[in-house]
Formats: C-alpha cells, structure tokens, sequence
C-alpha cells in the first residue's frame, strides 16, 4: 500500500512547480500529454512500446498505464459484463480496469496490471475483453440489452432444455467471461522460482513515513526489522510532496547504518498466516533478474515476534452514472500521474471531491499550469475550497456530479443540486473523484483486529493493537504525513518495549506540519439514470445491489456472491466501502450493521510460479536413487518410479513381456540377482526389543533364536495390516526389521509413535538405517554355488544354515550380513553390505555367477516370481485387507497384546463374506488376466464378488497366473467364475485356485 | 585454522564453495538411563559428547549432537567396519553404536554467500546472533532430512546418500547466481582442527 | 501456518512434524474389550477448544511431543515431550 | 439405479416468482420492480414436527425433499447466521460418483442423477456442468487401482472410460503428460462428473423449500437441544426453545460441537481444506481435473477463473482459513501438471471446515438419542453429495429407516467393523 498515507493529505503550502519542470522542454519528452519530467522518470532514457499494435513512446521509470496516458491513450480495455471502454483508474496495484495482456518471449501473459507494470523498451501489450477491437467490441451489445442482464440473471434462465446448458448457453457465457488469455502452450523451461526463508524482531509493512519512522526507530534500538513496501521506492506519500524530500532523503540515508534492518521495495505482503508468519511477494528490477537467471518474482516467507501495520489508507470512488468512462480516475491517481510521471491526464480535467486531502491534485494541477475545469463539490464550502478560489480554480459548493457524457471519453461533466435539479454543464476532458480514505484493514482483520466504524472519517477503523502486532498510521486513520509519522514511533516504541529494549535511539527528523483540514462529508452514491458502478471490474451497479436486496440477498455474504461485488482480481478495493453503504440504504440500516468485505489472502494476486517455488516439475519430488544406480543405467534397466525410488523394472529399453519372462525363468532354471535395497531398514535394540516387536507384531519375536529371520505382519490398531517383512535377530538385544518399500516410512513413525506413548517406558532404540544397506536377493536353484565361495569361513549345508537362517560376517571381503529368505519362492539369500561396498559385493557375485548363467532381474521379474508363489505387496496389502483376508490367520499369536488384536476380532472383519486371497488361472489357458478386473459369478454378471490384484504371466505354469481377493474364497477353491472388466469389453472364464500356486509345501525354499 | 579457502583454491568470485567430505560416521544412541554412562565412556576415549545442538572437535573427530541423547561421530575414512567394531564393544552395555557411512552423505560449504543459499531452502535461523559457530541442527531442505552443522571453517551438510544427487542439483541450481565453486575433498581433520562450545 | 516450539529443536515450521492426532485418547489394556478400543481408535472430543494432540517431529528430534493447542486461534499453549506428558497423566 | 418414485407433492405455500426467459424480459422492461424474495425471513414457531439444525446444502437439501417427497412440510431449518456460507459456499464445485466402494457408487451416482435434473425441480439455474471428471495416473498400481475402480463402476451401470496418452493431450492440451518426474500414463474419465455454481445450490434449494412451507429461519444459533428420558423434544436456541419431535444435525464441520450437547462422542475430526481460485482468463480448461502424483484437482469455473484445491492442512482446526504451506504445496502440483500455469495469478485462498471421519466415508444416521438424526461426517465429498445426502436424510427421518441407497452409512459401523474406507489409510482422519 506504497504511498498510501501520501493520497491522503498532501501540503497545503507548496507553490513550487512540480520537479524539474521548467528545466525541460516539452518536445523532449515522451507523449503529447507529458507537461514535466516527473519524479521517476528519465528523459535521457526514452522507450518505444506497443499498445494494441500502436508504436509509442514513453520513458524509463514509467509505468505501462502512465506512458499511456501520456500518449493520451485513455481507454485501456472493455469491462468484465457489458464490455463497456474502460480506461485507467488508478496510479497503483488497487487498479480494477487498467489490465492488459502482455507478448514476451514466453508466451502471452494476461491480467498485467497496466498502473504497476514497468515500462520497458520494447514492450508488447494488447487490451483483453474486446472483438474485434478495442474500439468496436460487438459483445458491447451487453451494454445495450443490459436491462434484460441484472445480476444474477443466469440463474434464472438457461434450464431448459436439459441438455442446452452444457451445448448451447454455457460455451457461449464461457467465450464471453474471463479477461486476458494465456498461452496455451507447455512451456519447455520451469520458470525460474524461488523462496526465502526471512526471520524478523519486527515486520514493518509500508515504508510511508509512518513506517519509515518507526523503522528507524527500531533500527536505532538494535532490532532485526524487515520493512516491506509494494512501491518502487520508500517514501510513500512523500513521494508526492516535495516539502518531504530532505526528510524522506535523511531518514532513507539512515537506515543503511543499522545492519539489523533491511527494506524490502516492490515488495507486497501477500497475508498474515498466524504465529508470526507472513508471505510477502518481491517483483525483481530487471538487472536483478537477469542476474537471477530471469527470476521475476521471490516469495519471502517472514517469520516476525511483532509486526506493525503501517499499510495506509485507500481513496475510494464514488458511484454516479458514467463513473466507469475513460478519463474517470481517482484524484490521487491525477496528482501522482503528474508528479511521479509528469503527465497531465487531462488539459481541463474536473474534480468531483467531498474531501480537503484531495484537493492537493487541484493545487498541484494548477501549479503545474494546468488549467482545472472546476471543483464539484457536495460540501457548500471548506478550507481548501476556498484556497482553491485564491488559485483561480472554479469551485462549485453543495453540487454534486450526475452525469459524465462522451463518447468514448469524457466530454462534458453535468452538475446537480443535491435534491437531483440539473445546475449546469461543465466541459472538461477528465474527471478526478475522491470519496474519502479507508484504511487498508485487510491485513489487520487476518491479524485478529476488530473494526470500530468511525463516523468522521466515514470508515471502520481497526484497534491499535493485534495479538504481536501494532497497527499506526493511516492503517487506523490516522491520517496526514506527519501525524502518520508521529503514530509509527510511538507504535515502534510500544513495540521496542514489548521486545525488552530501549527505544531512546536517535529518532528522525522533525517533519513538516500537517495543515489544518475541514472534515470530509459522506458521499457513496448519486442517485441519477444511468449505470452508477461500485465494482468497475465485475460490473456491479448500485441497481445491482439494490435487487439483491430486493430478491433477499440482503447480507453482505448473499449480496457479494449473488452480484460478485467485490470479487474481482482487485478485491473491491475502490468500491468495498460504498457498495457496502449502498447495501445498508437499501435495507434502511446503518452502514456499520452491514459490516465490511472480508479481504482473503493474497493481498495481490501471486503467480502459480512464485507460490510453487523451484521444486517444480522435474524437482516435484526428491528420487530417491540405488547405490549401484549407475551400474543398472549402464547394464540397459528400464527404470520404474515407486514412491520417489528409482528402480529397474527390467533390463531391457524394449517393452513387452519377453525380456521380464527370460529373467523370471533364469532365477526358477539356476540363479538371478536383484536390487531390494528400498526395502525399509529399521535398526531395533535394547534390552526391550523383543517385548517392543511381540507388541508391534501380531506374531511372537521374543521366541526367535539369535542368527533366525522369520516373517512378520503388522497391523494397525484397527485390526487391518499394516505391513510385512522379514525381520532378523541379530543379537539378544539386538533386530533388524525389513518393510516394505512403500510403507518403510509410516512403519517408522508407527514404531517411534508407539514407543514413546503406548510403551514409553522400554529401553528400545530405533534407527533407520534404510540408505546405510544396499540389499540384494540372490534366488534359484544354484544360488547357493553362487554366494558359497564369496563367504569365507561359513559353511551353507541346508543343516549349518537353514531356510529363515540369518548371521553377520565378511561376504566377498566386506562386513555384510547373509540371510537365507526367499520372497521368489526359490531357494534364496538376501546379501546386504554398506552401500559404499554395494558395487564390489554386487560385482563379485555377479562374477562369481557367470558359471551359472547368474544374471540380474528386475521389479516385474521378481512380480512375476512372487505372485506364482502367493507371495504379497501393497496390491494384496492395500489397508483394507486383515491377516485372515491373506491368509495369515495362523500367525497371530494365540496370548499377549499385539497391537490390533482386539479390534481385529469385530464382527465385521471376521465375516464369512469377506474378500480373501486365492490364485486364479485362466481356463481357457491362451487367455490373458488384467488387473482390477472385477470377478462375477457367470449367473450374476453385474453383481461383484471381488477384484483381481495381480496377474502375469507364468513362467512356472501354462499362460496367465493371478491373484485375486474373492468374497469368500477359500470357499470357492475349483470353482469358475469370470472376470471381467467392461472398460476393456473383456471377459475371461477363470479356475479359483489356492494363493501358494507354486510350491505350497515350501519344498524349494528349503531345498 | 585450516579451512576450506586454505586447503582448495581460494576463488575470489566464489559466494560458495561446495566441497564433498569423505568421512566415516556412527552414530552413538545412549540406552534408556545410560547418557551419563556413555557421556563418561566417550570421556575416556577422549571424545567429550557435546550438548544437544552443539558440535564437539577432538583428535581429528566431529562429535554432532543433533538428536537428544543421539551423537554423530565423524571420523576420517578407515577400512568397512573398523570405526563401527571399536565403539561397539567399548559402548554395548550403555548404548548402540549405529554404522551410518554409508547413509549419509557430507558436503563442506564455505563463503560470503552461504546464508543466502542456506535462507533458500532452510526454514531455521540462521543469523549469525542466531545460529553461531558450533551448532548443530535436524532439519530439512529441499524436501530431504538434513543435518546442518557451521563450524569456524564453514558449514558441514549431511544428507542421506539415496537423496544426495538430488540435494547436490538443488544446491547447484540455487547457488548459481551467487557464484557457485565446486571444490575438491576436504577432510575432517581440517575441519576439526578448532574445538568449539 | 504454526510454529512449534520443540523442547529438544526450538521453534520449528509445523512442515518439519507429523501430525498424530488426539492426545487425550492413551491404548486401553490388553483385556480392556472391544468397546474401549473401538472409543480409543474412533471416538473423539474433537473440541473446539484447547486440544492435546500428538506431533512427532520427523525432521529433528524424532521424538513424540504433545501440544496443547487452540483449535480455533490455533495459539500453543503447552509443549512438552511425550514421556513427561504421559508421567503427568499417571500422576493425575 | 433409479431415482425414487415422487409422491404427491405438498401443497405449495408463499409461491416465489417463477424464473424463466420471459419473466427475465418482462422485469427488465419493468426496472426489476416484480421479483420477489428468493426465500422468506421466517422467525421461529413455537415447535415444529422436524427441526434441521443447519442451513447449508444437506440441511436444505433435506428440508426440500422432506416437503417433495414426504409431504412433510411442518419443518424447520436453523441456521446461526445466513445461510448457504459453509461448506456449501467455500468448496470447488466437483459432482462425480467415481467410488471404489460398491455402496457408495450406488450412493453418489443416486445424487449425480439428482444433479441432472436439480434445475428443472427447483427451477433455478445452479448451472450444473457435466463436463466430465478426469483422473490421470502416473503408475501401474495407480492404473490397477483405477481400473478396479472403473470397472466396479460399470458393473453399477455407471459411466467410466479409460483414456490414452492420445486422447489426454486432446483433453487437456495444458497438461505436461511427459513431466519427467511422474509422467502421465493415462487417465480415467467420467464424462457425466461436473461442476456445479455451489452457492445456486443452497439459494434454489431455500426457495424450493420455502415454497412448500418449510420455515428458513436465519440467525438463530442453536446452543442446547432438549432432551427427556432419552429422547430430544426441541433444541435452544438464542431466540428462544423451539420444540421438535425429530431433531436432525446438518452442520458438517461442527457435528461433534452439536454433538456434544446430546452428550454424543462422534468418530470425526474437524480440519481444515483449502481451496483458491485464480485470476480469469478465457476458456483453457474443460474438465476436472486430478492429479495422481499429488493432491491437486481443477476445474475453470464460467467467470473465466480457475478453481483448485489440495488436501487437508491436516491437524484439527474449526479455523476457516488456509496456511501457506499448502498453499505452496498445491502450486507446486499445479505447475508440474500444467506448466502453462505458471505465468497465471492465483487470485484467493480460503478455507472450509470439514468433518473428516475415521474411514473417510460420511455419516446419515440414527444416534444413541431417540429421534435425533445425523447428517454429516462428509470429509470433502459433501458437496457432490448434496441431494442425495438431503434425500437419504429425509427418508431417515420420514421412514426411520435408512434410505437403500445409505445404510451402509450407518454410526454403528465403526464398533462393527464394517468401516468404509475408500483408499485403505485406516482410522487417521488428518490422512485421509
């Protein structure tokens, strides 16, 4: 809210020409409408841009909006509804019709804020909303049906015929809505992005002068200040008045000298999120950005113990038919388009004030010899009436604006008594309104601040004081610079105390005197025909809300979302107030029982890019990758993502089945070798550990011998698995859990949850140690040849090392641990070695292999491998299956708590029509199985008795093996059902079979 | 001291140099009721265990405490398995002694510009009155678990090894515009040379 | 967006901590019965009031905190480690 | 499946003026002068045969179908402020019935064929869109999981597609189906899934209701509920005790807080979810969208802005309002699938309170406490579950039974073990 404070009172007592004027020669500078070189801009540094096609000229420092209005470009674009021309309202990020779509090198961008866009050379703009052109829009024959178009008139139309909205009415609202257009291209570059993490004593949020103030005085007392602040520069309203520059100057010159303080400028906090934490959006100057490698915006992410809202205040408008025409604008707008910019918005421009603070656009446009139409004004006189007087300016008291006339701009102004008779008709080229000041209390609410309506400024004014926050200046109306300025030290000092240091620092200069001001006299709407707008960018109409409140949508709420009042890309800024007041005349109630618009976050709309930071599309997620990662890339794996793991899924480029196939039968024929090092790795010890797992488990560890492995089910509290695995004793106090790959981290949190609430007491320790192992499967028939001559001193007779047999030792000279487990249904060793050594034990055995004809497999190897044997993963553990679902009833211990025992007894999970696990095989043997097939009866085709969970095909068997989870199927062995799956129009007759397809009496794995 | 800018090239363009640590870690996690125990074991090998959030240096080792009753012990590379058998039998009866070498991985930052990278991706603190020499912090960055540790010669990263390519690309990518140096090894003794807290 | 101050890290950003739920609910025994687990698991205060819930800090400590919290204004008003929590509730 | 038969209708009250193209003509002809309130500010009778305590979708819903389908029209809705600003007015507008659960298919596709014909019943244009529903998956487990899920669908005689990589990138020209780290393997689509103009939803429903008789009574908090041995005869409310012979909750978001004043312990959390919506731009998106690497959904509503949201902030809160950290999460999401985003503003966040159950499915049920009903429990399918929750909630109280088509929404389910758990996570609602 840069500069906020400025709009509102400017010095009554310049007569000082605008900076720099006299010095220049109009012919220098760009755009007939340019009287001056303003403060901001640089006529050494002319630019040329396009608007719409039209090559024009502006200046370094300009904004799009100010370079247009000096070319005299005054409509800008076609509004939301009735596509009526709008022009520029605003010289800041409140603007509602100024927004353009801007061409760069990336695309077309829409929605630019033509008021905050910087003017660049060569920059390529076109207005939005219109066609054909700007100029003609044959949509603007909204406007003239408009009367048939109130609000909210889609609901009451378009119902039939049904089939209508979606084919008809609906694409043509589509086509006719929405502002700019964007590219709709995938760009090949993420947008550079990124996001810093701030921490803060103090947050100060606008740097006018009461933020200034109060950032040297907590500069000065040592504090750690961030001061944030939307304009290009600090200073706000002193910006516009140049009896503030030395002040402005020495206060800036000394806030350099405190380490401790940083001044965020383009800078614009997004929203309070509580606990201190705050999003503020920074825009990058060009040079910055290139060094940023084109970064454009930063997302900070402030973490402050006490903020200060010194946000300012916004001027509002005021609703009168035609308010919405092209060369309508604030009087803020008027002053700072001149002084910043040095343009002229008009050559006789009228003013239509009800308040003395913007009268400084009189006085400044008069200084700057522009001659002013005259001042409209609805009070019969007040002070700055009458200086305006001594000025030669036409001041017309107890009138009011009923009319703006023109055709495509304005042309002449009509005046009216306040009882509606029609005075007299102004000619002038520009019409500036103010209609007061409200506070930017938007961030206030979102801190916790209740609003006071206060009747002399005729604005809700919020408490001082916020849970760690103070609010000062024009952002609790205090209004006018120095006493702005007086409010932001003392709230500093507040602050300094509330953070235990002394705030006795030097504080700034003595600032200029305020003037004395008469008082502002409410003015919200001037009854008359014609549209009066209170939201220029959704089109609402004071009519508009009047209805609402006709037709019952008489709250606030109702009344916003029935007309969208208050909902566009500006938030009702402009307007908040006085279609709120609109609202409360309808229905006969005092303004503050209507209550005020609720401001969400974001403060200003944030791009997707800067909100998303940089871990974007390629970096979306960490990849988790293997220690022998680069060996799988060279020996040609296909990789697979599972979870952020990367894992070979086959070790071949080429798809299909024959490569998976070829691995699958080398391990049932002699031996393969694969990678399980993503199974999760929990480090368990203590003299606890067993009693721990006996809890964890559903089946027994505390009776598992030193040097044995068995396998293990988890559920959860439930009664439903968690997951499985194979864990290993390795000393008394001493295990080694296996998990699953994709539930290795919420087994974790299961565990260290559990330990340190349900059994606090136990001397467990928990390490994961998943990253530290690279694990191998080594399976098939001569696996024990393979690994036998790598593991010095061990003898592996099925007598000295049996199935389930576990131990530490040297394996081809590294300290690994060897298990005899077998997930394949093969007899089989798991191998694992620190990952450091992954690559000499991986190639040793390997090497050791090649007699066998040993070679490595993949993921859909060992799928294939598995679902032959009966054995799960999470297609078989999906959360919704129990140990007797799986078949892994007889492994829940008979006594002793385990967690999930009780409720694992319900009815529910023990019901006879429970989905349970069996094999399936095709009948027709040619025939392939799919996944997600649902299996019917063939007398019941549409009633489902439960789903496939995997299939493949076997190298084991004839043709297609799967699994399937069948309501009641271990009653249903030998029996034929279907499965089908309409989606593919397929249908496949299948024999229900027992789960352990291959070698049910675990003959292999022992062998 | 011997840092980073002694033992590299010294770049002067460079806000960051980036250079990766081979070292060998275990981790010591005292049992229930056996801190003290430990505490006085580690003593007599001559290793103080630093209070939580502190980094201790002694005889070319890095003792992190970032995890309450948990040390890091960072010790120069020595053949699979040495470091770990040596804490083993000394510490059974009051704590594990974990062998993590192999998961995780080291990285040694030094330069003007590294808290300006840090401030990229760490949500802690780390302004100088903040996070002074010799502390240690849990955290995360770039969505992976990070052990952050400064010390008078720069500031030590560990990071899981499954992750660490990823970690080292996000690094890269962001301290780019800073002036990013890629530097050759360091070593724990040069970084240990100081005792800190 | 809430900080919360760890006892064994400082004040952390809550993306460094894993939420668990209600803090007020500890597991029955063993023999305590269907019902009293079926409230332990299921049945909830859910209060919109001050709350003691669990967080498990993943990416510091790893230890189980329980915070006291209000659901509303989301204030912190109590932090302390799970086992200091629970011998308090044994006291009571 | 089909829709009920309709019983006689009852006898119409206050009749509201009837909205069609001509009337729209004839009051602009007319400055406005002849449109009447859509409902009546009605203030509270002493007692009444049914109070719904809740004027947000279901709570409306309910009342209109007790009226339509019931004839019961001696009904009351209670609403603390104005009604139609809960959930119903703060979510991202999505109707499907794409379910994994047989029971709830059949459930959410009985209110998708109320969608269809909602405008015509309460003749008001809530702009029902069936564009089509697209969940795209990014792995094969994803695609089994899917395929599971579509072809449990079809066997329901409910609309579901498979689509290919071919037929995406017409779909959804945005969308990076190649994004190198969770590439876009395919999609499924239910072309009759839409969007609905959620706040038309509680004004139509309001009118309709109001025309048959029910009473709308706004800014009338209920702050106790009026129990005899057992059994509730009236709720207090701060204008005053209103009796009743069946008291019905429709106040998703703060079920246990009503629920506790009948001494009631609920299986629901209340937490947070956020959504956004963007700047407008013209037409970029037709469908809905989800994403299958994270929680992301999206749709472009008619005013030209896009609509999104993500997943709960995921501790308990009765806070409307959303975090940062979501917020950046679910951008992250958005640029990821739809690159092209990137250069678009994101224009509001805003939060809604949602009960999240322990098995993630919703609650239309009896309670321990004769003649009080629950309506709620919806974690974020509430919305797309509006008529037929309304409808369900109506037969429940009418009937005393459950409706078919809900039973299995029943409270006793979780002691029972026959917990609805969609996706499997288990009794931790901050996951689901």
């Amino acid at each position: 809210m840069a500069g906020v404070p400025g709009k509102l009172r400017f010095s009554l007592g310049s007569r000082r020409s605008p900076i720099g004027a006299s010095a220049i020669s109009r012919g220098a500078l760009a755009g007939p409408a340019r009287i001056s070189s303003g403060a901001l801009t640089d006529p050494s540094r002319p630019f040329r841009f396009r608007f719409d096609g039209r090559e024009l000229a502006g200046l370094a420092g300009d904004t799009l909006a100010s370079a247009l209005l000096a070319n005299g470009v005054r409509q800008v674009g076609r509004s939301f509804k009735y596509h009526r021309p709008r022009g520029i309202v605003t010289a800041g990020p409140e603007e509602p019709c100024a927004l353009v779509d801007v061409i760069g090198s990336s695309g077309r961008e829409p929605n630019w804020i033509a008021t905050t866009l910087p003017l660049q050379q060569g920059l390529v703009a076109e207005s939005q909303n219109r066609w054909p052109t700007l100029r003609f829009d044959l949509r603007a024959v909204a406007d003239r049906l408009g009367r048939f178009l109130p609000a909210g008139f889609y609901y009451k139309t378009f119902m039939t015929p049904g089939w209508a909205w979606e084919r008809l009415y609906e694409p043509i609202i589509r086509r006719a809505a929405g502002l700019g257009r964007l590219a709709a291209v995938v760009p090949v570059h993420a947008d550079p992005a990124e996001t810093v993490h701030e921490h803060a004593d103090v947050l100060i949020v606008g740097a006018g002068t009461c933020g200034l103030a109060a950032a040297h005085r907590l500069g000065a007392a040592g504090l750690r200040v961030i001061l944030v602040d939307q304009d290009v520069a600090a200073g706000g309203g002193t910006l516009l008045d140049a009896r503030w520059s030395s002040w402005r100057k020495s206060v800036c010159a000394a806030l350099p000298q405190w380490p401790a303080l940083r001044c965020l400028t383009r800078t614009t906090l997004l929203g309070a999120y509580g606990h201190g934490v705050f999003g503020a959006l920074e825009t990058l100057t060009p040079q910055e950005s290139a060094r940023f490698g084109g970064l454009r915006e930063r997302l900070h992410v402030i973490r402050a113990r006490q903020v200060l809202l010194a946000s300012g205040a916004l001027e509002r408008l005021i609703a009168f038919p035609g308010n919405d025409m092209p060369g309508v604008m604030l009087a803020g707008a008027g002053l700072s388009y001149l002084k910043r910019y040095g343009v002229a918005v008009g050559r006789r421009p009228a003013l239509f004030l009800n308040n003395d603070e913007a009268y400084e656009a009189v006085f400044a446009l008069a200084a700057a010899g522009v001659q002013c139409a005259g001042v409209i004004d609805p009070r019969p006189d007040s002070r700055a009436a009458a200086r305006a007087r001594t000025l030669g300016v036409a001041v017309h008291g107890g009138a009011m604006v009923g009319a703006v006339h023109g055709r495509r701009e304005v042309e002449t102004v009509t005046i009216i008594e306040p009882d509606g008779r029609r005075r007299f008709v102004l000619e002038a080229d520009a019409l500036l309104i103010s209609g007061g000041y409200t506070p930017a209390s938007a961030l206030a609410t979102q801190l916790g601040a209740t609003l006071a309506w206060d009747e002399s400024l005729a604005a809700f004014i919020p408490d001082a004081a916020v849970a760690a926050g103070r609010i000062a200046g024009g952002a609790r109306g205090v209004f006018g610079l120095a006493a702005a300025a007086r409010d932001g030290d003392a709230a500093a000092c507040a602050i300094a105390a509330e953070l235990g240091r002394a705030a006795d620092g030097a504080s700034c200069p003595e600032p200029p005197p305020d003037a004395e001001a008469s008082p502002l006299r409410a003015l919200w709407e001037v009854r008359a025909r014609g549209k009066a707008f209170v939201d220029l960018q959704n089109d609402v109409t004071a009519d508009d809300i009047r209805l609402a409140a006709q037709e019952g949508y008489e709250q606030l709420e109702h009344m916003k979302r029935y007309t969208t009042f208050g909902m566009a890309t500006d938030q009702g800024r402009l307007g908040g107030l006085v279609g709120c007041a609109v609202l409360a005349s309808a229905r006969g109630v005092p303004l503050p029982e209507v209550g005020l618009l609720r401001a969400r976050p974001f403060a200003q709309p944030i791009p997707f890019a800067a909100l998303a930071g940089p871990e974007v599309r390629e970096h979306y997620r960490p990849r988790r990758r293997l220690p022998l990662h680069e060996w799988h890339e060279s020996a040609g794996a296909t990789f697979v993502t599972t979870g952020l793991w990367l894992r070979p899924l086959v070790y071949a480029r080429e798809s299909g089945w024959s490569p998976v196939l070829d691995e699958a039968r080398a391990v049932r024929k002699c031996a393969g070798l694969t990678d399980v090092s993503t199974l999760g790795k929990i480090d368990v010890q203590g003299s606890d550990a067993a009693r721990f797992l006996d809890l964890i488990y559903a089946n027994t560890f505390s009776t598992l011998a030193v040097g044995r492995a068995r396998y293990g089910i988890m559920l959860r509290e439930d009664g439903m698995l968690l997951d499985d695995g194979t864990t290993s004793r390795l000393a008394p106090e001493h295990f080694l859990i296996t998990t699953t790959t994709a539930n290795s981290t919420a087994v974790l949190e299961h565990l260290e949850f559990h330990l340190q609430s349900t059994c606090a007491a136990l001397d467990v320790l928990l390490t994961d140690v998943t990253d530290q192992w690279a694990q191998f499967a080594l399976a098939g028939p001569r696996s024990r040849e393979v690994v036998g001559p790598l593991v010095h001193g061990l003898e592996l007779s099925n007598e000295a090392f049996p199935f389930m047999a576990a131990t530490e030792g040297l394996i081809a000279g590294v300290p690994g641990r060897l298990f005899r487990i077998s997930f394949s249904g093969e007899l089989a060793y798991e191998i694992a070695v620190p990952a450091a050594q992954a690559l000499t034990v991986w190639s040793a055995l390997l090497e050791a292999g090649t007699r066998f004809d040993l070679r490595p497999y993949g993921l859909d190897a060992l799928n294939t491998l598995r679902i032959e044997k009966g054995h799960l993963t999470t297609a078989e553990l999906n959360g919704n299956t129990t140990a007797d679902d799986l078949g892994l009833q007889r492994l829940l211990k008979k006594q002793g708590d385990f967690i999930g025992r009780t409720l694992a007894q319900r009815a529910g999970l023990n019901a006879a029509e429970r989905l349970q696990l069996v094999g399936v095989r095709p009948t027709d043997r040619s025939e392939r199985l799919r996944n997600g097939s649902q299996l019917v009866a063939r007398e019941a085709p549409d009633v489902s008795l439960g789903y496939l969970t995997s299939a493949t095909p076997s190298v084991e068997f004839e043709g297609w093996v799967g699994l399937a989870l069948l309501s009641g199927g271990r009653q249903r062995l030998g029996q034929r059902l279907l499965a089908c799956s309409p989606i593919h129009k397929e249908t496949v007759e299948l024999q229900i079979l027992g789960s352990h397809m291959l070698d049910p009496e675990n003959a292999r794995v022992r062998s | 001291m011997s840092g980073p800018e002694s033992t590299t090239a010294p770049d002067t363009r460079a806000g960051i140099t980036c250079a990766p640590l081979a070292v060998d870690v275990i981790e010591l996690a005292a049992r229930r009721e056996r801190t003290q125990v430990l505490k006085a074991l580690a003593a007599r090998r001559g290793l103080p265990l630093p209070a939580l959030g502190w980094v201790a240096a002694a005889r070319s080792t890095l003792v992190l405490a970032a995890r309450p009753e948990r040390w890091l012990v960072l010790s120069a590379p020595a053949p699979p398995g040495v470091a770990l058998s040596s804490w083993r039998s000394a510490c059974a009866a009051c704590a594990a002694a974990i062998e993590l070498s192999s998961a995780l991985s080291a990285l040694h930052l030094a330069g003007p510009a590294v808290r300006d990278v840090l401030a990229r991706g760490c949500r802690l603190d780390l302004h100088p009155a903040a996070f002074v020499p010799g502390s240690t912090a849990a955290t995360s960055m770039a969505q992976v678990p990070v052990v952050l540790s400064m010390l008078p010669a720069g500031w030590l990263l560990l990071t899981p090894s499954s992750t660490a390519r990823h970690f080292r690309e996000w690094l890269t990518a962001t301290a780019t515009p800073f002036g990013f140096v890629s530097a050759a090894g360091v070593t724990v003794a040069s970084l240990s040379g100081e005792s800190t807290q | 967006m809430l900080r919360i101050p760890c006892p064994w890290c400082g004040v952390r950003d809550e993306s460094e901590f894993r939420y668990r739920g209600d803090a007020t609910r500890l597991r029955p025994s063993a023999e305590a019965g269907i019902d009293a687990f079926t409230a332990y698991v299921y049945q909830r205060d859910n209060p919109c009031d001050w709350h003691s819930e669990w967080w498990l800090h993943v990416a510091g400590c790893r230890r189980l905190l329980r915070v006291v919290r209000h659901t509303l204004t989301h204030e912190i008003r109590s932090v302390e480690p799970a086992a200091d929590a629970l011998a308090a509730e044994r006291a009571r | 499946m089909n829709v009920p038969h309709r019983r006689t209708r009852a006898p119409i009250r206050n009749r509201p003026t009837r909205y069609s193209i001509w009337r729209l003509l004839r009051e602009g002809l007319r400055s406005q002068r002849g449109w009447s309130r859509a409902w009546a500010k009605a203030s509270p009778r002493p007692r009444y045969r049914v109070v719904i305590v809740g004027g947000g979708g279901h709570g409306l819903s309910t009342a209109f179908h007790l009226a339509a389908e019931h004839g019961i029209t001696d009904v009351a809705v209670l609403e603390r402020g104005p009604i139609g600003l809960g959930n119903v007015g703060r979510n991202t507008t999505i109707i499907r019935s794409n379910y994994f659960h047989p029971h709830n298919i059949r459930f959410y596709e009985l209110s998708l064929q109320l969608w269809e014909r909602l405008e015509r019943e309460l003749n008001f244009n809530a702009m029902v869109s069936q564009r089509g529903t697209l969940n795209l998956f990014h792995t094969e487990a994803q695609r089994d999981l899917f395929t599971r899920r579509a072809n449990q669908m079809r066997l329901l005689g409910v609309d579901a597609e498979a689509l290919g990589p071919a037929e995406l990138r017409r779909l959804v020209p945005l969308a990076d189906l190649d994004n190198g780290r969770y590439p876009v393997l395919g999609g499924f689509l239910q072309r009759r899934g839409g969007t609905v103009r959620h706040d038309a939803v509680a004004w139509g429903y309001a009118r309709a209701a109001c025309a048959a008789g029910v009473d709308i009574i706004e800014h009338c908090e209920v702050t106790g509920l009026g129990l005899a041995h057992g059994r509730v005869n009236g709720v207090q409310t701060v204008r005053g005790f209103i009796e009743a012979d069946i008291v019905c909750f429709a106040v998703a978001g703060h079920s246990s807080l009503l629920a506790n004043m009948a001494g009631l312990q609920l299986p629901i959390e209340s937490h947070v979810l956020q959504a956004f919506v963007s700047e407008p731009v013209k037409p970029l998106l037709d469908v809905v969208l989800t994403y299958g690497a994270g929680h992301f959904y999206i749709s472009q509503s008619d005013k030209g802005g896009l609509v999104f949201g993500g997943a709960i902030d995921g501790y308990n809160t009765y806070a409307q309002r959303g975090s940062l950290p979501m917020a950046e999460e679910v951008a992250a999401a958005a640029v990821t699938l739809m690159p092209a985003l990137a250069r678009l503003r994101v224009l509001r966040q805003w939060g809604g309170v949602m009960d999240m159950t322990m098995d993630g499915s919703p609650i239309i049920s009896k309670t321990p406490v004769a003649g009080l009903i629950l309506n709620g429990g919806w974690c974020y399918g509430g919305f797309k579950a509006i008529p037929a929750g309304g409808l369900a909630t109506a037969h429940l109280i009418a009937c005393g039974t459950p409706h078919p088509a809900a039973a299995h929404l029943d409270l006793a389910r979780f002691a029972e073990g026959r917990t609805v758990d969609e996706r499997g996570i288990g009794p931790f609602p901050y996951l689901h």
